[in-house]
């Protein structure tokens, strides 16, 4: 089970829900599995079948470079957090 | 992974900077030092007015001047600028940038939005002839209402762009604003915990634009040829996402434009945009020669993003025992003209120092009309921590805790939760607080009168991102490095010190370069506190794979097989056959194909490697009839995973705590109603002389990071979070009035003084 | 009056030199545009960073605030002039070995400055190293490391 | 908007180097002419377009311009084009007025004190200006001269607006003549400035004092002020309120507060007009504490 944590912004498509539990071995996957348990997800994360601009993936601890391209495991912790704008690093 | 080895030969010593000889005898050649046969010299026309719609602009006569060779202006670009490029940072950040902001930046189309903003530029055989022909453009304009300020622009009817709408999570909200992005990050149930707190407290702070301040000012040389390649010298603190942006920006394929990073003076984050290069390079299409612009010190501050002005309202809340069990935060940043403040950054870090398990954080990006913003050392996160560590310093005092037991009770650590979500792998927060509240400097008796103490703790995330590094080796037994992190305060030796560490050698015996972006694998910027940590990495890697490589060719020359093969204290021996041995300089002179390692890395962003923590103390003395602040000692104390160059580790931590300090006391920007800056010069931009300061000492904590080979952890902006409100709570004890606004200098002392005695003295009367 | 540029003959780094400028260049952009000496740098053009510090006859100044012609006759000494073939100067020395630099773009300036102040006084207290050098700015270093390098630089000339 | 801090328009350059050479010179050039002694006002508000004179005379090989002349009486007579740096390194002038380091060391910095003058920093006439209020307390006269002859200003007369002298467009400054020093007087210059050097005087403040021979009351009280007004300011009628006092908190603050009331100043980046009063009030205090401290031990 990956533990899939739904940001404050969010929340009002699952209820309230903070922390969704899914299996999925890719973000693909489960943004798929998502948006079926909580039609409109995947309008809200995705564009053109890649990740919202202005949103960045967080698997365990640090920000993904290529979350599409990450292959999940049990136990993983998935975030989805505002992208760090403006020339900040 | 992180290595249990500790006995290192390179790693830890203070060997002299490959680059340093060329830098103390003047031969170093930065920016404004570099020249090319048959170059021109360029000026750039910029915006008199803070807001408003162009008109028109006659170039026609400063045409006629003797000497001038070309002008352009934003119609000089190829191709549309309707729609959303990806930039090279965009790509760590996944978000995209709309072309034509990034092409307004660099040459106004439309309209105006900041005083400064480039409107047109000149080439011509003198400098000073392309200022003349400067001043002989004419530009006319409709002014409109600048805003200039968060508030201003979250209530002003006076729309800047038009067509923004505010996003959130990247979904957008329909409705004309100036409001680019509201942040949120949620934990727990702050509202119903506020209610359980035994104390609370909430305070609305304040602090000025302030700028980076490096000395060098920005330059760029470019160069179109017949062929259409694009070749540019400049000083920039990432190469290749100048190259990526350049070449967005002026609608050519990233293949046609070569970078070539010269020495940098000083960046601290603002060395990261472009601005001089894409100008450049049309000036240069158009006149058929190379063309070099510099900017003047007026222009590097007016025209250059600083770090913005922010407005916060922070609010904790903590049980008898000084538990922290409620917090929010309220930030508005400006962005300037264009979105991207740092208020993203400001809203991770602004509570990432504690564990707290109820948290609300609202952030919001507000356009206003004045230059973009661009990243200042650990993006704001300063002002967060400015806010949140004066407002514990309170409940501390309402609770008659020691200000470093409480900070203690409630450190982050292993495991614990941020408010935006993930959990903290090994981080060096706690062992930084105790280091201080240990530290002989915070247990040293205050005896003199108005004399105060503060401390604070500040973190920065840190950012991993792509390196890249080859190694090529030589038949003397040393090794050439080439990496493409442009280095600007002797990254370039500690990068060549892990390659070192790896192969036994002396950190002389490693030649390293930094490289033009034909010549090295893409590498990210300089900045985000990533080069020791990523670019080290990647010479790790590349080192490895050297050492990889001889251990082949040595087990071919012994026939024996390459797992036989054990490498120690430069010495390759058989693990079966005591006689064979040969030394690394012996191996590297044998004959064969040349050995030619790479290192190539992508290490994730924020987060990577856990971050830094970092923490100050400061004594502070105050005249209490000028308010006049006088820093008798201060400490900085910072976790460095491991230092690898422990002066540079030391000169970054005292160079980020003097750069706290002046933003704590004396620098902004003094604006006026129609946003002019009327400070732009280093005598009223007051930056800490040497005479202003005390010594700055330094103790280095080294809590190695998971992950990297080294335990590497970036030092080079944590450092700077601190420092305004270590100054804050230390002034707050040396006069009993806290400061809210930063910078404290000495007319609004003075005036919290006079204040609070009017105050008691009201209170005596009642 | 014909624009025309003014013969200048002065002594740069031991060496006799003549150059033509124009009266409006100063001295700063002779050295850099001019002579093509580099190693003296500008930061802010009005005299406020130091970062163009020279040695004008027995004194320094920053470059920026001195015209070209008013140099007639005088001797210079810049950066490149503070090594000898031997090797570097103590103070250059004493930077690279306290890293007394980090992105070296004042570095010119503030080695030609405590250069000046030893000579003067090879052991200076950390007050005079401080008010000596508060016209060069550093935004790297916190200027710590800078006043440990002129105190080790001292000691060095000191032990001649 | 110009690139600031950028480049100069075309102009001339002269170094004449007889006095009446340069007298003719400015006769003929009037206000298109530019002095030249340190530059480190000149070039900088010719850099910024502040100011653009055509014809430059460097006034920096004129032997008069750059004599120090102590005459029988003890008067002290300080060219015009001499720098800071040989001022406070003169042996003859810190033995006769040592106060006059106060000043002439914290005008810009080390290197700025390599090319600035008193004669440049008076001419400029700049509000703020550090060595003025102390030469206006010392009662310092100026010595002007032009083709059509010479005349002595006192120089709190001298100044006319933020950046504006009394004398004619052909007129030199020549030099600075401080009389001689009584018995038992002592003076002292302090300014306020947020930073410790590299800063210009929020408020700045020269006080001379002579004391009576017993060195317990005031004879005579002279202060001056910077940068709380149009111009340097003489605030005048101390003596007539303190002559003859005895030294005191009292007597003090008399003075300070009279500082403080002669003040005019107004509010911009520097500092509001009602920090600036307050700081005149406690700088003259405290300049006057050391000018009496100093009284004493002479």
């Amino acid at each position: 089970m990956l533990q899939v944590f739904i940001p404050s912004l969010m929340r009002k498509l699952t209820n309230d829900k903070h922390i969704v539990e899914i299996n999925a071995s890719s973000i693909t996957e489960l943004i798929n599995k998502l948006d079926k348990e909580y039609p409109g997800m995947k309008q809200q994360l995705t564009e053109g079948n890649l990740i919202k601009d202005g949103l960045s993936v967080v698997i365990n601890d640090e920000i993904s470079n290529n979350p599409l391209l990450e292959h999940l495991e049990d136990g993983f912790e998935i975030h989805f957090v505002p992208t760090i704008g403006g020339g900040t690093f | 992974m992180a290595t249990v080895k500790k006995d290192y030969k390179v790693i830890g010593s203070r060997p002299v900077r490959h680059d340093g000889v060329d830098k103390v005898t003047g031969k170093a050649i930065y920016s404004a030092d570099f020249s090319i046969s048959d170059l021109l010299h360029g000026k750039v026309l910029r915006s008199p007015i803070a807001h408003g719609i162009i008109k028109k602009i006659d170039t026609s006569k400063a045409e006629k001047l003797p000497g001038v060779r070309a002008i352009v202006t934003s119609k000089d670009f190829i191709g549309s600028s309707d729609k959303n490029i990806e930039t090279a940072e965009d790509r760590n950040e996944g978000e995209t940038t709309r072309l034509k902001y990034l092409r307004d930046n660099v040459l106004a189309s439309d309209k105006l939005l900041y005083i400064g903003q480039p409107v047109a530029a000149v080439a011509a055989t003198s400098s000073h002839i392309a200022e003349e022909a400067i001043s002989l453009i004419e530009l006319e304009y409709e002014t409109l209402e600048p805003v200039l300020n968060t508030t201003q622009g979250l209530s002003s009817k006076s729309i800047i762009h038009q067509e923004l709408e505010t996003k959130e999570l990247g979904t957008k909200v329909p409705g004309k604003t100036n409001l680019a992005e509201h942040i949120q990050h949620k934990l727990g149930d702050p509202e119903e915990a506020f209610k359980h707190a035994e104390i609370i407290v909430e305070r609305e702070l304040t602090t000025e634009t302030v700028h980076q301040g490096y000395i060098e000012p920005h330059a760029a040389t470019a160069s179109w040829s017949k062929d259409g390649r694009i070749t540019v010298w400049c000083s920039t603190q990432g190469a290749f996402p100048a190259r990526d942006t350049t070449a967005d920006i002026l609608g050519v394929p990233i293949s046609q434009v070569k970078v070539v990073p010269l020495e940098i003076g000083g960046g601290f984050g603002g060395k990261i945009p472009v601005y001089l290069e894409p100008v450049a390079a049309l000036l240069s299409r158009a006149s058929g020669h190379p063309v070099k612009l510099v900017m003047s010190r007026k222009e590097v501050f007016e025209c250059t993003g600083p770090t913005p002005g922010t407005l916060m309202r922070v609010k904790i809340g903590a049980d008898k025992s000084g538990k922290f069990i409620a917090a929010q935060a309220h930030l508005e940043f400006e962005a300037g003209a264009f979105p991207g403040s740092p208020v993203a950054a400001g809203s991770y870090c602004v509570f990432a120092a504690y564990d707290i398990p109820n948290v609300l954080i609202d952030g919001y990006d507000v356009i206003v009309n004045k230059a973009k913003t661009a990243a200042y050392r650990a993006p704001g996160a300063t002002m967060a921590a400015f806010a949140t560590e004066t407002v514990i310093d309170e409940v501390a005092e309402k609770l008659q805790m020691d200000p470093a037991e409480i900070r203690l009770i409630n450190t982050a650590k292993k495991g614990t939760r941020r408010a935006d979500g993930p959990v903290y792998p090994t981080i060096g927060c706690e062992e930084v607080i105790k280091t201080i509240k240990d530290s002989e400097h915070y247990n040293s008796p205050i005896t003199e009168p108005h004399v105060g103490r503060g401390i604070a703790i500040g973190y920065w995330f840190n950012v991993g991102l792509e390196s890249a590094c080859t190694i090529s080796l030589s038949k003397n037994g040393t090794i050439n490095l080439v990496e493409g992190s442009t280095d600007i305060g002797g990254t370039r030796t500690s990068i060549a010190m892990q390659a070192a560490e790896v192969l036994g050698l002396l950190p002389e015996d490693v030649i390293p370069s930094v490289v033009d972006t034909d010549s090295i694998g893409f590498t990210s910027v300089t900045g985000g506190s990533r080069t020791t940590y990523a670019t080290g990495w990647a010479a790790y890697e590349a080192a490895i794979d050297v050492k990889n490589q001889m251990i082949s060719k040595v087990a071919g020359i012994w026939s024996i097989d390459a797992d036989n093969v054990e490498f120690e204290d430069g010495v390759f021996f058989s693990k079966q056959d005591t006689e064979l041995k040969m030394t690394f300089k012996e191996l590297a002179a044998k004959s064969g194909a040349p050995i030619v390692g790479r290192g190539s890395v992508s290490k994730g962003g924020m987060g990577a490697g856990g971050g830094s923590f970092a923490g100050a103390i400061c004594d502070v003395k105050i005249d209490p009839e000028t308010g006049k602040t006088t820093v008798l000692r201060f400490t900085c104390v910072q976790d460095a995973g491991k230092a690898i160059y422990p002066s540079f580790v030391e000169g970054q931590m005292q160079g980020g705590s003097v750069q706290g300090i002046g933003w704590a006391l004396n620098e902004e920007y003094f604006m006026t109603d129609d946003g002019r800056m009327t400070n732009s010069s280093l005598l009223d931009y007051r930056m800490p002389t040497s005479l202003d300061l005390p010594m700055i000492d330094t103790i280095i904590v080294e809590v190695p990071s998971d992950g990297h080979p080294y335990g590497v952890r970036g030092v080079g902006e944590a450092n700077i979070v601190s420092p305004p409100a270590a100054v804050a709570n230390a002034i707050y004890n040396a006069t009993g009035v806290r400061q809210s606004s930063l910078p404290m200098n000495p007319a609004s002392i003075t005036k919290g003084i006079q204040d609070h005695r009017s105050d008691i003295l009201n209170s005596m009367n009642c | 009056m014909t624009q025309s540029k003014t013969y200048v003959r002065c002594t740069i780094n031991g060496e006799d030199t003549e150059f033509l400028c124009e009266p409006r260049q100063s001295l700063l952009e002779c050295l850099r545009d001019v002579l093509r000496l580099t190693g003296t740098k500008e930061g802010c053009n009005d005299g406020n960073c130091g970062a163009c510090t020279i040695m004008l006859d027995d004194r320094i100044v920053t470059s920026c605030l001195v015209l070209g012609v008013e140099v007639n006759g005088k001797t210079i000494t810049t950066i490149e002039g503070m090594a000898s073939p031997e090797g570097l100067h103590p103070v250059q020395q004493a930077f690279l070995e306290e890293a007394a630099l980090q992105c070296g773009i004042c570095t010119p300036g503030f080695l030609i400055a405590s250069k000046a102040l030893l000579d003067t006084n090879p052991n200076p207290t950390e007050e005079e190293i401080r008010f000596w050098l508060a016209n060069n700015l550093c935004r790297c270093t916190g200027y710590d490391k800078i006043v440990r390098a002129v105190v080790k630089a001292g000691e060095k000339i000191r032990e001649g | 908007m110009k690139p600031g801090g950028a480049e100069l328009k075309w102009i001339d350059y002269s170094s004449p180097e007889t006095l009446a050479e340069a007298l003719s010179l400015l006769n003929e050039h009037q206000k298109d002419a530019g002095i030249l002694a340190g530059g480190t006002d000149l070039i900088v508000k010719m850099r910024a377009d502040r100011i653009n004179p055509g014809q430059i005379i460097d006034i920096k090989s004129i032997p008069e311009l750059n004599q120090v002349n102590i005459n029988s009486n003890n008067d002290l007579t300080i060219g015009s084009a001499i720098p800071c740096y040989k001022i406070y390194n003169n042996d003859d002038i810190m033995n006769l007025r040592p106060e006059l380091k106060d000043s002439a060391s914290i005008i810009g910095g080390t290197q700025i004190q390599g090319r600035a003058s008193f004669g440049g920093n008076i001419c400029n006439a700049a509000p703020s200006a550090d060595s003025v209020p102390l030469l206006i307390s010392l009662g310092a006269t100026c010595n002007v001269q032009s083709v059509n002859g010479e005349r002595t200003i006192a120089l709190e007369d001298l100044f006319s607006g933020p950046g504006q002298t009394v004398l004619e467009p052909n007129e030199l400054l020549i030099s600075i003549t401080i009389p001689k020093k009584s018995d038992l007087s002592g003076a002292n210059y302090i300014r306020f400035i947020p930073r410790n050097e590299m800063d210009i005087a929020v408020v700045g403040t020269g006080v001379s004092v002579t004391l009576s021979s017993n060195k317990k009351n005031f004879e005579s009280v002279r202060v001056s002020l910077a940068s709380v007004g149009p111009t340097p300011i003489f605030v005048d009628g101390i003596d007539k309120e303190v002559s003859g006092q005895e030294i005191n908190d009292e007597s003090i603050r008399v003075v300070s507060n009279m500082a403080k009331n002669a003040s005019k100043p107004i509010s911009d980046m520097r500092g509001t007009a009602e920090f600036r009063q307050h700081l005149c009030e406690v700088l003259t205090r405290r300049a006057l504490i050391t000018a009496i401290e100093r009284a004493k031990e002479a």
